[in-house]
């Protein structure tokens, strides 16, 4: 019988795409559906997913956890976890739309929260990591629940099938971000598990990704030192807690993680200038066990902008393109021009090169 | 500029390759009163011995003219030089134009006079091709071969007749042989094994008189003989020098470039004196390698090179039978030496220096003390206890053997 | 006494058809193996003497010599092997303990062996490492915790002393004494041409080779020989050296016999006399005292310098590690029981320590259990005997790998396991100046830097084919191994899952 | 040009480079039948051996090349710096015995005198060289 994500490590190919408008101009989650769809070959059906920022404008200051339930009894024992350490402002399925190609969906419920004052004092961390090791806490210790999304004003809705079949589903018309991230999903080691679809997301991190790293166990096992523990065994994972780690914890920023995460070689790092070398040579020293290797190509998302990736021999395929006020990123040029046919700039971007697009005006991330 | 060379044998070839290290253009012209493209003088005995034939005679190949670009006049004998006008005035009458002349004339073989020679049909001097063939003309098997004098070409004559008649007596003058290369020891060494072949030596005496088919020695013995060669001696030819002027002592006086009295004029070879730095006098050394050596530096000179030649010394290998001998330097200093059987050394030490040496039998590696003569170089600095073994560069120090094997400039 | 005769181990094989009596096997043994018999005109061979170097047959022209394992034997016995039998036999006679040199060549395990390496197909392409760049270059020590910029920029976190390896090799440590001056010459000269570092060992530094100092780690062991603070300063890091893989739990002995007039000096004792290393650092009772050490030599050196502690692999190797982690070791080297050494009690040898794969395995998971892992960078010895070796070690977890018999090795050492007698024939192992001039260290710096580019060129095309292209994706990747024969609890050591998993 | 030059520190005085020597010139294919025949042919290298220093020593291949120009047959000749002797012309007179410095002009029974010639006719890489097995003789260009 095959292994689901967190029994073995799950490799899988894939597409991506993602787009941001500048102005923070809040954008259709159809545009997101349609472009991911043009890349349906490379997709095999077994997971395809979204994220969404500045999706909800309403609850912008709670916490927004989206969670899969095997059955009841999980919701049950999460609730009242939640309960315990979280004040839950509002709590609701999440509208679907049922469809052919989805099925064997589990209970999918959304919570808006905040941090119960007294029980974040109590454990004397800081609000972000409380609610990360609450989520972490959730997925490892309650059996068939699993928090998906658990970011503030963004959201992450994902599943088995066909990306714009899931699209379809989660009814993502309704929706307008400012920033959209897709996933279509070709694992080759998985019966499919909707918690294993893409994108993965920690707080307000979400990464979706297409590549196989081969430097996963070496990322793995660093990142796991520092309370983090890789349960589905995906890249998309391990990644998310390395930006996770790096930005949070180490206050980097995404220039930095880009040069952590995709070092520059040795031999490019010999020819900076001294203070810059310094700081690479740092780096890659400090951090020599977060070098991602292998081939990736990622799309971070995080509150207030989004962040592309390639390894540094680029050895996935990313294109870039600007229109106006918008960025948009793809594994392949069509996915861009199905949504946006005349774009005024396109291109390949370098191995290890990291695209940033943040937020006009210091990043007035609802868009409003 | 014009080169002219007069003689066509060792020093004349060492001018001319001397010469075309430095002037790949200039006219040569060689001057020679034989017939011959140039050959090796030693090689007669060889060659009437058979060992050498009527190709390998020649001391450079057939196209050596014509590849360093010379003008041979063959059979055209030099009669005087007219510095005056720069030309050298031959036999016939002609005249040849120099801007650089080589007076390269070697020498002759002394016969002195002695009663009833004339009446001899069948006397030689043995120096010249001409004289090997003469000699081969004659010679039959069984004989009679009377040969005056006991040196080098006395004995190397009766080497080269031995093959043919083993009928050969020796007759000298000085109470042992090749008393200018060897002492007594040696020359007794030599003297026995040449006697083991069969030749006979007359030693002490010298003939009185001769009548054709017999020699009458002052001794009162007579020798009947089909054949004689004289083997007396060399006399430089220096005649062409002095007649014109230059400085002529024994020999043609030449500095360390070989030039002469005269700036134009170079003179190399059996004509010349060299300055022996064995016993550091001038005298004559009528050696091959020294022609050479004197011949190159001379052409050298005449091109407009520096190099010197000062470092020669009397020297010698020869052999007889089998029995190979190599000599150097002078003998007159402390002489330690070692006789086994077969072989016999003997090294010379004066003034702190190594001044000679004779190796009978076991010649190997002789050529490292010949070195350690040429170069004076200290018996301090050398490993005293190895010196009279044997040669070798274990010898020399560390620092030295360094130069000399993993250096550079090899062989400067 | 007949009792005392032991028919010789090995027996010298000449074909007498190819032989021409050249007699290079008779100068060139220095256990006078060979004859040459004016009398009969032949050759003849003592075996008893031979130690199977193989000297003599690779410099015989017309390969005219063999050395075979003699077929001589005593009644078979699965319990009381003959070595033991002889053995016991010699010790009856001499009363003594026995000496033996190089590594436990007993037949134990060999995890290296048991473990198989990935390679990309399809989902993840493998790099060719002729196209893309592949970068073995490393850094050995602590890892900063934090890193705070100021306004500027500039880094204001500390930083710590690292020592940049090209290649994630280096020369364990032989003294000089224990190995040749020209087998010195020719380590150091290697290192400083590949960019990594040699080691001293507990013999000093020659004054000759303090010009290779910034590709040294001199070593600090419990006799202290050579050490001073210039010996201190002339390093790139200091190695105290609490164990070695061969010999856990004691000391080191040098006899007189090595100790010349250059050993006397660089050691800093008396010409002549035994060069003893106790067992313990007599100041190191305890972890707390060496704290203290590891203070103390970065005092000396003005906190410039690494500082590496070397153990045996024992079985509290985890433990240990995690211990000295927290001493203010920058560099953690472990060696494991299959190391190798100039001279050791046989017994001690083959028995005491275990396998530096499973050494290597517990302690690199320790570390990270404890966070602790970037605070020091792991090395390991104790046999590693190829490329697969090294890949499979940093896979586990090790930042770098101590060569020592594999270099030996590069410069002719065959093995023989006989260091202890001194006449090393391939002039490594020995202080005899007619023997140590075999070693000419210009040959044997080049066949070093060959093997190690050998070895880092192999390392690359298997990292290529994992996908990988630099070490520190490899490092600790266990992923990127298989067991394979293995039992359930070995698979758990080393972290690894079975082939076919 | 290239010569082979002497690093007595590292001559361990096996003599291996004279056997090769023979070899080389001995004509045979195979080492055993250049040995163990009737003929044994004269290594053109020399050993010298001391208390502790050995080396060997062959043509130098000099500059000035007192053999070739004390050669009274014309038998010894350079080409391209590479001293050689022809057999069909030495008489065996020794002179250049006699003539060189370093004692590398060898003889034995036969009438001609032996050589090192560098190898250049036959294997481009002079044989001592290839035989010694501690670099102690090089086949390099200097200076």
């Amino acid at each position: 019988m095959l292994k689901k994500e967190g029994q073995i490590r799950i490799p899988s190919g894939c597409a991506i795409s993602g787009f941001i408008n500048r102005n923070g101009k809040r954008i259709s989650g159809d545009q997101i559906v349609k472009s991911i769809s043009y890349m349906h070959d490379r997709s095999n059906g077994l997971g395809g997913g979204f994220a969404g920022y500045g999706i909800y404008p309403e609850y912008k200051d709670l916490y927004a956890f989206h969670v899969f339930y095997e059955d009841s009894a999980s919701r049950e024992e999460t609730e009242r976890f939640l309960e315990e350490h979280f004040d839950i402002v509002n709590l609701s399925r999440i509208p679907t739309k049922k469809h052919k190609n989805i099925t064997n969906e589990p209970l999918i419920w959304r919570y808006f929260l905040e941090p119960l004052p007294t029980k974040l004092a109590a454990s004397q961390l800081e609000e972000k990591e409380f609610v990360a090791q609450s989520v972490i806490n959730i997925n490892i210790k309650i059996d068939g629940a699993y928090v998906f999304s658990s970011g503030k004003n963004m959201g992450v809705f994902k599943a088995v099938g066909f990306p714009e079949d899931v699209g379809e589903f989660y009814r993502l018309d309704e929706y307008a971000g400012y920033a959209w991230t897709a996933h279509g999903r070709y694992p080759t080691n998985t019966p499919g598990w909707w918690g294993g679809a893409h994108p993965f997301a920690l707080l307000d991190y979400t990464i979706v990704h297409n590549g196989e790293i081969s430097s996963y166990d070496a990322n793995r096992r660093f990142v796991e030192m520092y309370g983090y523990k890789c349960t589905l065994l995906t890249d998309t994972e391990v990644i998310t807690y390395i930006i996770d780690f790096l930005n949070r914890k180490h206050n980097l920023s995404c220039e930095d993680i880009a040069k952590i995460i995709a070092a520059p070689f040795w031999s490019k790092i010999d020819t900076l200038p001294a203070k810059e070398k310094e700081k690479a040579l740092l780096f890659r020293n400090m951090f020599s066990s977060l070098l991602i290797t292998g081939p990736f190509s990622i799309i971070l998302g995080f509150e207030g902008g989004i962040m592309a990736l390639n390894d540094r021999l680029k050895l996935r395929s990313m294109v870039a393109a600007e229109k106006d006020d918008m960025v948009y990123i793809a594994s392949e040029e069509c996915a861009i021009r199905a949504i946006c046919p005349e774009v005024d700039k396109i291109w390949s971007p370098k191995g290890g090169e990291p695209i940033i697009v943040t937020l006009n005006n210091g990043g007035d991330s609802y868009g409003n | 500029m014009n080169y002219l060379i007069i003689g066509n044998s060792t020093a004349a070839i060492g001018a001319v390759e001397g010469i075309r290290r430095l002037d790949t253009t200039s006219s040569i012209t060689i001057l020679s009163d034989e017939t011959y493209h140039t050959y090796s003088r030693p090689l007669i005995s060889y060659w009437l011995e058979g060992k050498v034939s009527d190709e390998k005679i020649f001391y450079r190949p057939q196209d050596f003219y014509s590849a360093n670009k010379c003008n041979v006049l063959l059979g055209k004998k030099a009669v005087k030089i007219d510095r005056s006008e720069g030309e050298v005035i031959l036999e016939d009458g002609s005249a040849v134009a120099y801007d650089k002349l080589l007076i390269a004339t070697g020498s002759r073989p002394f016969v002195p006079l002695m009663e009833g020679l004339d009446t001899v049909s069948n006397k030689f001097t043995f120096m010249k091709y001409d004289d090997a063939k003469a000699v081969k003309a004659v010679l039959k098997p069984d004989s009679k071969v009377l040969i005056i004098g006991a040196g080098l070409i006395g004995l190397k004559a009766a080497e080269g007749v031995y093959k043919m008649t083993k009928d050969i007596t020796v007759v000298d003058l000085a109470d042992r042989i090749l008393p200018s290369i060897l002492d007594n020891e040696g020359s007794n060494i030599v003297q026995k094994h040449l006697e083991t072949k069969g030749v006979r030596f007359i030693l002490s005496d010298k003939a009185a008189k001769f009548t054709d088919g017999t020699a009458i020695l002052e001794s009162g013995t007579a020798l009947d003989f089909d054949i004689l060669i004289i083997a007396i001696g060399v006399r430089p030819n220096t005649e062409l020098a002095s007649e014109c002027g230059l400085e002529v002592n024994k020999g043609i006086i030449v500095d360390s470039t070989c030039k002469t009295s005269d700036a134009s004029i170079y003179a190399a070879g059996d004509c010349t004196e060299s300055f022996d730095v064995s016993t550091g006098t001038e005298k004559i050394l009528a050696l091959l390698p020294n022609a050479y050596m004197q011949g190159e530096v001379a052409g050298l000179a005449m091109a407009g090179g520096t190099k010197t030649y000062e470092k020669a010394i009397p020297m010698n290998a020869i052999g007889f039978f089998g029995l190979h001998m190599i000599t150097a330097g002078s003998y007159d200093g402390d002489a330690t030496s070692i006789q086994t059987e077969g072989n016999y050394k003997k090294l010379v030490l004066k003034d702190g220096l190594v001044k000679g040496y004779i190796m009978i039998g076991d010649v190997a590696r002789a050529g490292i003390y010949t070195s350690i003569i040429k170069e004076q170089i200290p018996v301090p600095d050398l490993d005293s206890e190895l010196l009279a073994s044997k040669p070798q560069m274990m010898l020399f120090s560390k620092s030295r053997r360094l130069q000399n094997l993993g250096g550079v400039n090899v062989g400067n | 006494m007949a009792i005392n005769y032991f028919y010789p181990d090995y027996e010298v094989v000449r074909n007498e058809k190819k032989c021409i009596k050249c007699k290079v096997c008779v100068r060139q043994c220095a256990n006078e193996v060979h004859t040459y018999d004016e009398e009969f005109d032949c050759m003849t061979a003592d075996d008893a003497s031979c130690v199977d170097c193989q000297r003599c047959v690779s410099l015989c022209p017309t390969r005219a010599l063999k050395i075979v394992e003699t077929d001589n034997i005593f009644k078979k016995n699965a319990n009381w092997s003959q070595a033991l039998i002889t053995d016991a036999y010699r010790q009856a006679g001499t009363g003594g303990v026995l000496l033996s040199s190089m590594g436990n060549p007993q037949p134990y395990p060999v995890y290296w062996d048991k473990m198989l390496i990935n390679a990309s197909q399809v989902t993840n392409p493998s790099i060719d490492p002729l196209r893309e760049p592949m970068e073995t270059q490393t850094f050995l020590g602590k890892k900063p915790r934090t890193i705070t910029f100021d306004k500027e920029g500039n880094i204001t976190s500390p930083t710590y002393p690292n020592l940049k390896l090209n290649i994630p090799i280096m020369f364990s440590a032989m003294s000089y004494g224990s190995i040749s001056k020209n087998a010195h010459e020719s380590l150091a000269r290697a290192a400083e041409q590949l960019g990594i570092y040699y080691n001293t060992g507990e013999g000093g530094l020659h004054q000759d080779f303090y010009k290779y100092g910034a590709n040294t780690i001199v070593q600090v062991a419990s006799g202290r020989f050579g050490v001073h603070k210039k010996y201190l300063e002339a390093g790139a890091a200091i190695e105290i050296k609490m164990g070695q893989g061969a010999k856990p739990g004691i000391g080191g002995h040098l006899p007189g016999t090595k100790v010349g007039e250059d050993v006397s000096r660089t050691r800093m004792i008396p010409r002549g006399t035994d060069a003893i290393s106790p067992a313990p650092h007599h100041d190191i009772y305890s972890i707390e005292d060496l704290r203290q050490l590891i203070y103390s030599l970065k005092e000396a050196t003005d906190y410039k310098k690494p500082v590496i502690v070397k153990i045996a692999a024992v079985h509290n190797v985890a433990a240990i590690a995690s211990g000295i982690a927290r001493s203010g070791a920058d560099i953690i080297a472990i060696d494991g029981y299959r190391g190798g050494t100039g001279a050791a009690p046989t017994r001690i040898r083959d028995n005491v320590g275990i396998p530096i794969e499973l050494a290597l395995a517990a302690v690199d998971q320790r570390l990270r259990d404890e966070g602790i892992r970037n605070d020091v960078s792991v090395v390991i010895g104790g046999s590693v005997r190829s490329s697969a070796d090294i890949v499979k070690a940093i896979a586990l977890g090790a930042d770098a790998v101590y060569i020592g018999s594999a270099a030996l090795l590069a410069l002719g050492c065959h093995l023989c396991r006989s260091c202890h007698g001194a006449k090393c024939n391939w002039g490594i192992a020995t202080q005899r100046p007619d023997l140590v001039k075999r070693l000419n260290p210009e040959i044997g710096y080049k066949r070093l830097v060959n093997l190690v580019h050998a070895w880092d060129h192999e390392v690359k095309e298997m990292m290529g084919g994992m996908g990988i292209n630099s070490i520190e994706s490899l490092r600790g990747n266990r992923l990127m191994l298989r067991g394979i024969g293995l039992t359930e609890k070995e698979l758990e050591i080393l972290g690894i899952s079975h082939a076919g998993e | 040009m290239k010569r082979v030059y002497v690093n007595e520190d590292w001559c361990l005085g096996c003599h291996l480079c004279e056997y090769h020597c023979s070899f080389a010139n001995s004509g045979k294919s195979d080492m055993v039948k250049a040995f163990n025949g009737n003929t044994k042919t004269t290594p053109r290298i020399v050993i010298e051996e001391g208390d502790d220093i050995n080396f060997a020593v062959q043509c130098r291949h000099c500059d000035e090349p007192l053999c070739v120009k004390g050669c009274i047959a014309g038998a010894l000749t350079v080409t391209d710096g590479v001293i050689t002797i022809d057999d069909t012309r030495c008489v065996g007179c020794y002179t250049c015995v006699l003539s060189c410095p370093f004692g590398c002009i060898v003889t034995d029974n036969e009438k001609v005198i032996k050589k090192c010639d560098l190898c250049i006719s036959r294997t481009g890489e002079p044989a001592c060289v290839k035989g010694c097995p501690n670099a102690a003789i090089v086949f390099e260009e200097r200076g």
